[in-house]
């Protein structure tokens, strides 16, 4: 039941919210005064420290839930509120664990950048939506915060906005997160309007309308009648369509590699750990919605998506497109996830991946912000970006090179690290949710463990190209040498690294089954039957297969037996991105735009047939279609006047000036008259 | 003749009790002796005598029907030839205030004043035609009416063809004349049937009306056609409309502006006398609406269809006219029995709108010679007073709003519609919509000038000349007069 | 209640005019001064009011329910057996209209700032101007169909001369073009008030009646006239008071303006110089969208409801196509047009849905237009007088070269494609939360439609972001070359005076809605039960 | 026996043979013959008629002022023929034709 008071808790996640918020508008007020960054920093610095209150006070208590009426449409009131309740506040604790260390890192990653004030001003608003977002309390409320973190993230990745690159890629990011977002809201109308509300508790809550098993109907709003399971599935798919576009699921995934063009730092806080993460976030807030046929919709997308991005990382240059696929498969992780129900393990593999994903790009950063120095500094024309321009880092850059390997161990779930957690916990369930399942999406765990396998390919070939491989030709021979990172970039990653490590979440680095942060979460959930056996094999199989694949990789990139011809279709639908764009292009766009244009054809030459409408009825005679088109649009209107002009010029002819014609004429009419009189009395 | 001897001193009496009633009329022959007496001789002496001795005359005639206006309605006067009720008397009212303006008009007028014999004769001409009008308003028996008709027709061509001082006028006259006589033959020969049905020559009689229901309905018919064409040239309405745009396109501006306006009061007043002079259920009164529909339809949509083609503004302004012809019928139509408010106030407004853009009209050609639409270009900087009153009356004369024009319109709408909704007779609803579709027609070419004057930009500079600015003074008053009466009607109605 | 400031209200711009044409020709900048400062007094006025304004005030039907009422007997017209005919001045305000006076009054200063550098015949067109404001305030706050269809027509001719004369190329085309789309909606409209005036019989006096309140009430209707309720006559074999309404909707759609009707739109915004585009955008569509809630359904509420998914379908259909249309645009000023065509969709849906939250929806969604609009227009007009050029192709990079210009034209875009935090975001998401709503409460709107509608939203992101980065991203270009890079500076503080408060309030009624919503809600409320019968 | 048809018959034979002339003829004087015609066939049967009027004798009366009126009419058209021969140098119809559409 929704209270009225402000505790402390409520108070410090509020203020946890705002204070990024407050910083924004400082920024902004500040203007170029602002360059240096302290206000964002310290704004974000004290949310952390807000929201590690928050933290500690409700963590495994009762949620907490406070609102204020916000406007009343009609007898319905909206609100404005907080629900704290673990996932809550531990999103909170997250966002703000991996914000400030972005913030710090971008301190000397953006250093001297022209609009480095906008930069600051941007990722305060971002932090502000994101923290809002997690602790929102209705659907609505969500959804605006939803919009604006996509409306931060637009700012943030054209944020170089004279590169025609960042600016086509922001659009595009903001499109498709918008045809989300109509989903979102659909789903979000729907909800209202079967139901009444859109209150989270009160529709998700332990006792909420939802908490009936999924697919039984639901009593409606003012009582007519319920609401089918059929709309429920509609509503259900409208709130994943809403994080597929958030998320970056397949097919909605192809902005994420563009949004790349957006500085290293953002691309770690926000399409890395955060903002991607949100759809996740999304659906295990509306989980109760789904039904079985849903959730399995969302299982496989989940497992299409994990594998096609890992497929398309597998051969890629770029090193953050590379980490690009590589969140967007660990995003299908997540959300395969929460497809087979598990959405607490979801969300721990989220908070895993968060740190290690954005430790990766830190790390990325590091040594793009390396080779861009060196461009620089000797005129190379170089891409700082390609990792085939890198190499023998090792030694050049070895606190890098630790927190990466750190990361990528992490990422591929190898043993001691988080990943290793968060990701078996995944498969295991996986396959143990497989073992009550019939047909192919039994297949579903056997598909992510081969993308596990991928995975651990992809990233150890990224490593060895960067670290191991000798030098780029064009650098050895100039002599150049690249150096370690400034240290305030190297504290965060380090931190970040740490987090990477198993410490953090459990004592028993081999147990899942004791992170506190499933148990914390997982309360209220139905638990499959456990498969002993498994929680043994997986692991076991996992890294092993680890270790192989990173021995491939160390014969094929480092020893440079290299077995693959790039020329083979398969590699090269992976290095186009399995043509995915190409076909938006042909299949999206481009008739959109055709159409658009043939629209605005037809009513330029309706108004043109106004004008002259004998000359536009000549020409309509040519294309029975036009014609149609024409006479659809205001035809009215065109044929009044055609009509009234010609019926002027017939009249004119009766004017002859000859009084003669003139009386004939009258007498004429009158003779016709008559001569109906006639008629009309026979 | 031998019995009417000894009742023949209180038929005198009868005669004599009946003059007070005309009083007006008495005035107006009165004045125009005097007035051919000033044009021959006091004229000379003081060139304004003929001028003043007329409009005095006019107003003493107007404020005679004026107080006439409070008098009980009198029928059968002289043995039925008329009949004075409160109708006749304000469409009495209205022709005088029209022949005042006239008069005014045509003094300012340079094509007059430049005529050897100045404007007297003009005015004893107007004089003639004020009470042959006066008579038509009133008039109950077809030789009276026939009478009527003549003396404002006769009086009508002399004052087109009056100052033949270019081929165009002349031939606007003769145009004019040889249409009026054939008309007012074929009347005449209808006429002698009606007379020859009934055996009596006052329509409204009882006689008359059996006579008519005796009679074969077809030759009724064809009798009330050939009356109709009369009463049809002096209206104008369709077919019978072909002489207006020749003839008010040549005619001297202040002669269109007058016959554009006055006859139609009197005509209409007499149109409406005859459409409700006998019974509802007769087969003369059924023929005669269906007539009086069709046309009225057939009249708005030529009217405003072919104005649409016009260039010449009073060519334009006669095809406009001939519409509102059109819409005055469907008023006749619509008053049904008795209260003919609405009717009058269509007159007034429309006398009102008509004058004052035929004197804007003859003001901007005196000034800048323009007489095309198209010549108007950029004139709005130029007589912006004159073009604004100008704006004003089309306004007025489209029928939208603030205008009285709009009022006029809203009244007659209304008026057709309660006549559809007691009579339920289709007919009705056809006239709303076309009415109403005809408005839309107007804009077009009405706009025209406002179109040019404002929007366009002028092609060179023009000069312009000097001109009597009473004028334009008159077409100011008028356009607020407008104005006026569309935001506070009842001043008029009441 | 305070009396007499609703009148004040619509006549003070008259007095203005009047003033002005006392002033002589010669002196240019008088008049722009004199309009500034009623312009500000009648923005004072209305703020007053709108302050004054008692929330439960719901009006609709019911004449104590409206405020700032002024009612006097205005023509007395004896017609014989046509029955007294009586006119009165009546006007008065309830939460439908107060919203909407505001939004004049404040739609009116900035088209008066924006007209600052008015140089060709000032004097006519301040005077027009101020004849435009009273007409449109007038409209507003009308109560009685006469007196509303007066001020309703009083508006073209203004409008007619200002697009005529101070327009761009094809201004002669646009203006006439404009005006007869609207006469020939009104002048059928004339027919329709006519037959309601013999249908309507003032329950007091017993004469009929021009009264919309009395109109609205289906007792005061005579039992066999045309437009009864209880004998349902028909014409031309459909019911005559369906046919009522459809011709009054359509003579208010032309206005909103609805897809097979919108083709002046374009002209006119195109043709019409800033300032006019500002009011047509910002006011003159809204009075489309009140005249069919003020007047279509309160008076024919049967009729509207069955035309319930008809009027949605054009809804839906008019926001697809105008987005549609707006994205294949050259010309800015074009393609803002077209996109204001597809947000008054979004207007059209709401109602149709005869949901509270619809009807909120669209009123919400008018105003909030009505700001944004007249931003967008201002905006373009801005890069117009400047150089003299709308086509999208011929800018790029602009952000670098007028920085606070873009943050402007950023925001007002953001605005305009509904997100969050702004006003159009709550007036389309409840525009769409209604469509479905509609299926659940009365089942008058297939789901499918409130789908199609929030496709328009997507469809605007897509047109607005493209026009962002196509010209203020990338580098710097310009067609005119350094002519233009010297043409074009940022925004002055004229300018950015004027931008600065519209931003302002589409930002206050998106953060808090309740600032009108409050104000609404009432109306809202009755006009649903009115029309559905259904108590909320 | 002469009866009224034979009056009628006349009268209708005289108005066509105006009306043809009115309508056939190229010199206006001789319209303005026609139009007489027709004239005299509307008086003939007023005449005709008035034989069954024995109250007023109406249609007689009626025949005096047509007559007059007539007269006037003629006097009138002829003067403006004069005017018009004056500019045109031409009295047939089809010439005079200035003004037209």
């Amino acid at each position: 039941m929704p209270n009225l008071t402000l505790t402390y808790p409520l108070l410090a996640a509020l203020s946890a919210v705002l204070l990024p918020f407050a910083g924004f508008l400082l920024s902004i007020a500040l203007g170029k005064k602002a360059r240096h960054g302290t206000v964002a920093i310290v704004a974000i610095s004290l949310s952390l420290l807000a929201a590690g209150y928050a933290f500690a006070q409700v963590w495994g208590h009762d949620p907490i839930h406070v609102r204020w009426h916000w406007f009343t449409i009609g007898q319905h009131a909206f609100h404005v509120g907080l629900l704290l309740d673990n996932a809550a506040v531990l999103m909170l604790l997250l966002v703000c664990l991996i914000a400030l260390p972005v913030h710090a890192y971008s301190f000397a990653y953006m250093k001297g950048d022209p609009g480095i004030h906008r930069y600051w001003a941007y990722l305060s608003l971002f932090c502000f939506a994101m923290l809002g977002l997690v602790v929102a309390d209705n659907l609505l409320l969500m959804y605006i915060f939803w919009e604006l973190v996509g409306f931060a993230s637009y700012l943030l990745i054209g944020f170089w906005y004279t590169r025609d690159a960042a600016a086509h890629a922001n659009k595009k990011a903001f499109i498709i997160n918008r045809v989300g977002d109509i989903g979102f809201l659909v789903g979000i109308a729907m909800v209202y309007s079967s139901v009444g509300t859109l209150d989270v508790q009160a529709l998700f809550g332990p006792q909420g309308v939802f908490a009936a098993p999924a697919g039984a109907d639901i009593p409606a709003a003012n009582g007519k009648g319920t609401v089918t399971a059929g709309w429920l599935t509609v509503a259900g798919f409208a709130f994943f369509l809403g994080a597929m576009a958030k998320s970056a699921q397949f097919p909605f995934h192809v902005w994420l590699p563009d949004a790349m063009e957006g500085p290293t730092s953002v691309s770690s806080l926000i399409h890395a750990a955060t903002m991607v993460a949100a759809g996740v976030f999304l659906l295990a807030r509306v989980f109760p919605l789904f039904n079985e046929a849903m959730l399995l919709v969302i299982a496989t997308t989940g497992t299409i998506t994990a594998f096609v991005a890992a497929y398309f990382a597998l051969t890629q240059y770029d090193i953050k497109k590379i980490l690009a696929f590589s969140t967007i498969s660990q995003l299908g992780f997540m959300m395969s996830g929460i497809g087979i129900g598990m959405y607490h393990i979801a969300l721990f593999h989220l908070v895993t991946h968060a740190f290690f994903k954005c430790l990766l790009f830190l790390a990325a950063g590091a040594i793009i912000h390396e080779m861009q120095h060196m461009k620089e500094k000797h005129g190379l024309a170089i891409d700082p970006q390609d990792i085939r321009n890198m190499g023998g880092l090792r030694k050049r850059m070895p606190i890098t090179f630790a927190t990466m390997l750190i990361a990528s161990l992490a990422l591929v779930g190898f043993p001691l690290t988080a990943g290793y957690l968060s990701k078996d916990a995944l498969l295991v369930h996986a396959f143990e949710w497989a073992a009550l399942q019939r047909g192919p999406v039994s297949a579903i765990p056997y598909v992510l463990a081969i993308v596990s396998i991928l995975t651990s390919f992809y990233i150890f070939r990224l490593l060895a190209k960067v670290f191991f491989a000798r030098p780029a030709a064009i650098l050895a021979n100039k002599g150049v040498s690249a150096h370690e990172a400034p240290r305030q970039m190297l504290v965060p990653m380090v931190f970040l690294a740490f987090c990477s490590l198993f410490p953090l979440f459990t004592f028993n680095p081999l147990n899942d089954g004791q992170v506190w942060l499933l148990q914390g979460i997982a309360a209220e959930l139905p638990t499959l039957p456990p498969l002993r056996l498994l929680h043994l094999l997986v692991p076991i199989l996992a890294t092993i297969t680890t270790i192989i694949v990173a021995v491939v990789v160390w014969r094929w990139y480092i020893r440079g037996h290299y077995p693959l011809n790039t020329t083979g279709a398969l590699y090269r639908l992976s290095e186009r991105q399995g043509y995915v764009n190409e076909l938006y292009g042909a299949a999206i766009v481009r008739p959109l735009l055709k159409l658009s244009a043939l629209l605005w054809w037809t009513d330029r030459h309706v108004v043109d047939g106004i004008i002259n409408g004998i000359a536009a009825a000549g020409r309509a005679l040519a294309g029975i279609t036009t014609w149609i088109d024409r006479h659809i649009v205001d035809g009215a209107v065109r044929l009044v006047g055609k009509l009234a002009w010609g019926a002027g010029n017939v009249l004119r002819r009766s004017q002859t000036g000859r009084v003669q014609q003139y009386l004939a004429l009258v007498f004429f009419i009158i003779l016709l008259i008559l001569l109906y009189l006639i008629f009309a009395q026979a | 003749m031998t019995e009417l001897l000894p009742n023949i001193s209180n038929k005198l009496d009868h005669v004599l009790a009946g003059l007070p009633m005309l009083l007006p009329e008495l005035v107006l022959t009165a004045t125009f002796l005097t007035g051919i007496g000033a044009g021959l001789f006091a004229d000379r002496y003081w060139r304004h005598a003929s001028f003043a001795v007329t409009t005095v005359g006019i107003v003493l005639a107007g404020v005679c029907s004026a107080w006439q206006l409070a008098l009980p309605a009198v029928d059968n006067l002289l043995f039925g030839m008329a009949t004075m009720d409160a109708f006749g008397r304000y469409a009495r009212l209205l022709t005088a205030a029209v022949c005042l303006l006239f008069v005014l008009f045509a003094k300012a007028n340079p094509g007059f004043n430049a005529h050897r014999k100045k404007t007297s004769d003009l005015y004893s001409i107007l004089l003639a035609v004020h009470i042959g009008l006066n008579l038509m308003g009133v008039a109950t028996n077809w030789l009276m009416v026939f009478v009527a008709i003549e003396m404002a027709s006769i009086g009508s061509y002399l004052m087109v063809g009056y100052l033949a001082k270019e081929a165009r006028q002349t031939e606007a006259a003769m145009k004019y004349v040889l249409f009026g006589s054939v008309c007012s033959a074929v009347m005449l020969y209808g006429l002698s049937f009606m007379y020859g049905f009934t055996g009596d020559l006052n329509f409204t009689s009882a006689a008359h009306i059996q006579g008519l229901e005796g009679t074969a309905p077809l030759l009724v018919a064809t009798a009330l056609l050939f009356v109709f064409t009369g009463i049809g040239f002096k209206l104008s309405f369709v077919p019978f409309h072909f002489w207006t745009p020749d003839v008010y396109q040549g005619a001297s501006t202040p002669v269109t502006a007058f016959l554009s306006t006055a006859p139609k009061i009197a005509g209409i007043a007499l149109l409406a006398r005859i459409g409700y002079a006998w019974p509802a259920d007769s087969n003369a009164f059924q023929y005669l609406h269906t007539l009086i529909l069709v046309s009225a339809i057939v009249t708005m949509l030529l009217g405003n269809l072919a104005a649409l083609r016009q260039t010449n503004v009073k060519r334009m302004m006669a095809y406009s006219s001939i519409g509102h012809t059109g819409f005055l019928m469907m008023a006749v139509l619509a008053y049904s029995s008795g209260e003919f408010a609405i009717l009058l106030f269509y007159l007034a407004v429309y006398a009102l709108m008509n004058m004052g853009v035929f004197m804007l009209a003859d003001y901007i050609e005196a000034r800048t010679g323009a007489v095309d639409v198209d010549e108007y270009r950029g004139l709005g900087k130029v007589l912006p007073a004159a073009f604004v009153s100008f704006v004003i009356l089309l306004i007025s004369l489209t029928g939208l709003p603030p205008t009285a024009g709009f009022v006029a319109k809203l009244l007659v709408f209304s008026a057709v519609f309660n006549n559809w909704q007691l009579t339920g007779n289709a007919g009705m609803l056809l006239l709303l919509i076309v009415g109403a579709l005809t408005t839309v027609i107007s804009l077009f070419y009405y706009f025209k000038v406002p179109l040019h004057a404002f929007l366009r930009q002028p092609e060179q500079e023009r000069k312009t000349l000097p001109a009597h600015p009473i004028v334009v003074g008159l077409a100011l008053l008028m356009a607020a007069a407008v104005l006026l009466l569309g935001i506070f009607p009842s001043w008029l109605m009441a | 209640m305070n009396p007499h400031l609703l009148t004040i209200l619509i006549f003070l711009p008259l007095a203005a005019a009047m003033l002005m044409m006392l002033v002589p020709s010669t002196k240019k900048t008088v008049y722009k001064y004199i309009a500034l400062i009623t312009g500000l007094l009648q923005l004072l006025l209305s703020g007053a009011m709108y302050w004054l304004f008692h929330p439960k005030g719901s009006g609709i039907t019911e004449e104590r329910l409206y405020q700032f009422v002024d009612h006097v007997p205005w023509i007395r017209l004896d017609m014989g057996s046509l029955g007294l005919l009586e006119i009165d001045y009546y006007v008065g305000v309830d939460g439908l209209s107060m919203p909407f006076l505001f939004l004049t009054a404040f739609v009116m200063v900035i088209a008066i700032g924006a007209s600052w550098d008015i140089q060709k015949r000032v004097k006519g067109y301040f005077i027009l101007l101020m004849v435009l404001d009273m007409a449109v305030m007038g409209v507003f706050s009308a109560l009685d169909f006469f007196l509303f269809y007066v001020f309703y027509e009083l508006m073209l001719l203004p409008l007619y001369f200002l697009i005529g004369i101070w327009g761009g190329a094809r201004r002669e085309y646009a203006a006439i073009k404009f005006f007869l789309y609207t006469l020939f909606g009104s002048v059928f409209m004339l027919l329709v008030i006519v037959g309601l005036y013999f249908s309507v019989t003032n329950p007091d006096t017993g004469a009929h009646t021009f009264n919309m309140l009395y109109m609205m009430n289906p007792a005061n209707y005579a039992p066999d006239s045309i437009f009864s309720a209880f004998t349902q006559r028909e014409l031309f074999g459909i019911s005559a008071r369906l046919l009522g309404f459809i011709v009054l909707f359509v003579a208010f759609a032309i206005k909103v303006p609805v897809v097979p009707l919108h083709t002046w739109l374009p002209d006119a915004h195109v043709e019409a110089p800033t300032p006019i585009s500002i009011i047509l955008a910002g006011i003159l569509l809204k009075i489309g969208g009140y005249g069919i809630l003020r007047v279509c359904f309160s008076i024919f509420p049967d009729a509207a409801l069955q035309s319930a998914w008809w009027l949605g379908l054009i809804g839906v259909v008019s926001i697809i196509y105008g987005a549609l249309v707006a994205l294949g645009q050259r010309d800015l000023k074009r393609m803002i047009a077209y996109s204001s065509v597809s947000h008054m969709g979004f207007v059209m849906l709401g109602i149709a849905s005869f949901t509270v939250e619809g009807t909120a929806g669209a009123v919400f969604q008018l105003i909030s237009h009505g700001f944004l609009s007249a931003a967008l227009f201002f905006l373009v007009g801005m890069l117009y007088d400047r150089v003299h050029d709308r086509d999208i192709y011929h800018f790029r990079g602009l952000a670098s070269l007028m920085p606070r210009f873009t943050v402007f034209v950023a925001i007002t875009f953001f605005a305009s494609l509904g997100l969050p935090g702004f006003s159009a975001f709550i007036g389309e998401a409840f525009v769409i939360i209604g469509a479905f709503n509609a299926e659940g409460l009365h089942g008058l709107l297939p789901r499918w439609m409130a789908i199609g509608g929030s496709i328009g939203i997507l469809l605007s992101a897509v047109y607005f972001l493209w026009t962002l980065q196509r010209m203020f991203f990338g580098q710097l270009r310009v067609k005119g070359g350094n002519a233009w890079v010297a043409a074009l500076s940022d925004a002055s503080p004229r300018e950015t005076f004027v931008m600065v408060p519209m931003l302002a309030l589409t930002l206050a009624l998106g953060v808090c809605p309740a600032l009108a919503l409050d104000n609404i809600n009432a109306s809202v409320l009755a006009l649903v039960e009115l029309v559905t019968g259904v108590d909320h | 026996m002469i009866t009224l048809t034979h009056f009628l018959v006349v009268g209708a034979c005289l108005f066509s043979i105006g009306l043809y002339a009115v309508l056939a003829r190229r010199n206006a004087i001789l319209v303005l013959v026609g139009i007489e015609l027709m004239i005299n066939a509307a008086i003939v049967n007023l005449v005709a008629f008035s034989r069954y009027d024995k109250a007023f004798y109406g249609g007689q009366v009626f025949a005096l002022f047509a007559i007059v009126l007539a007269a006037a009419a003629v006097a009138v058209a002829l003067a403006i023929i004069l005017n018009v021969y004056k500019f045109y140098k031409s009295v047939n119809p089809e010439d005079i034709r200035n003004l037209k559409d």
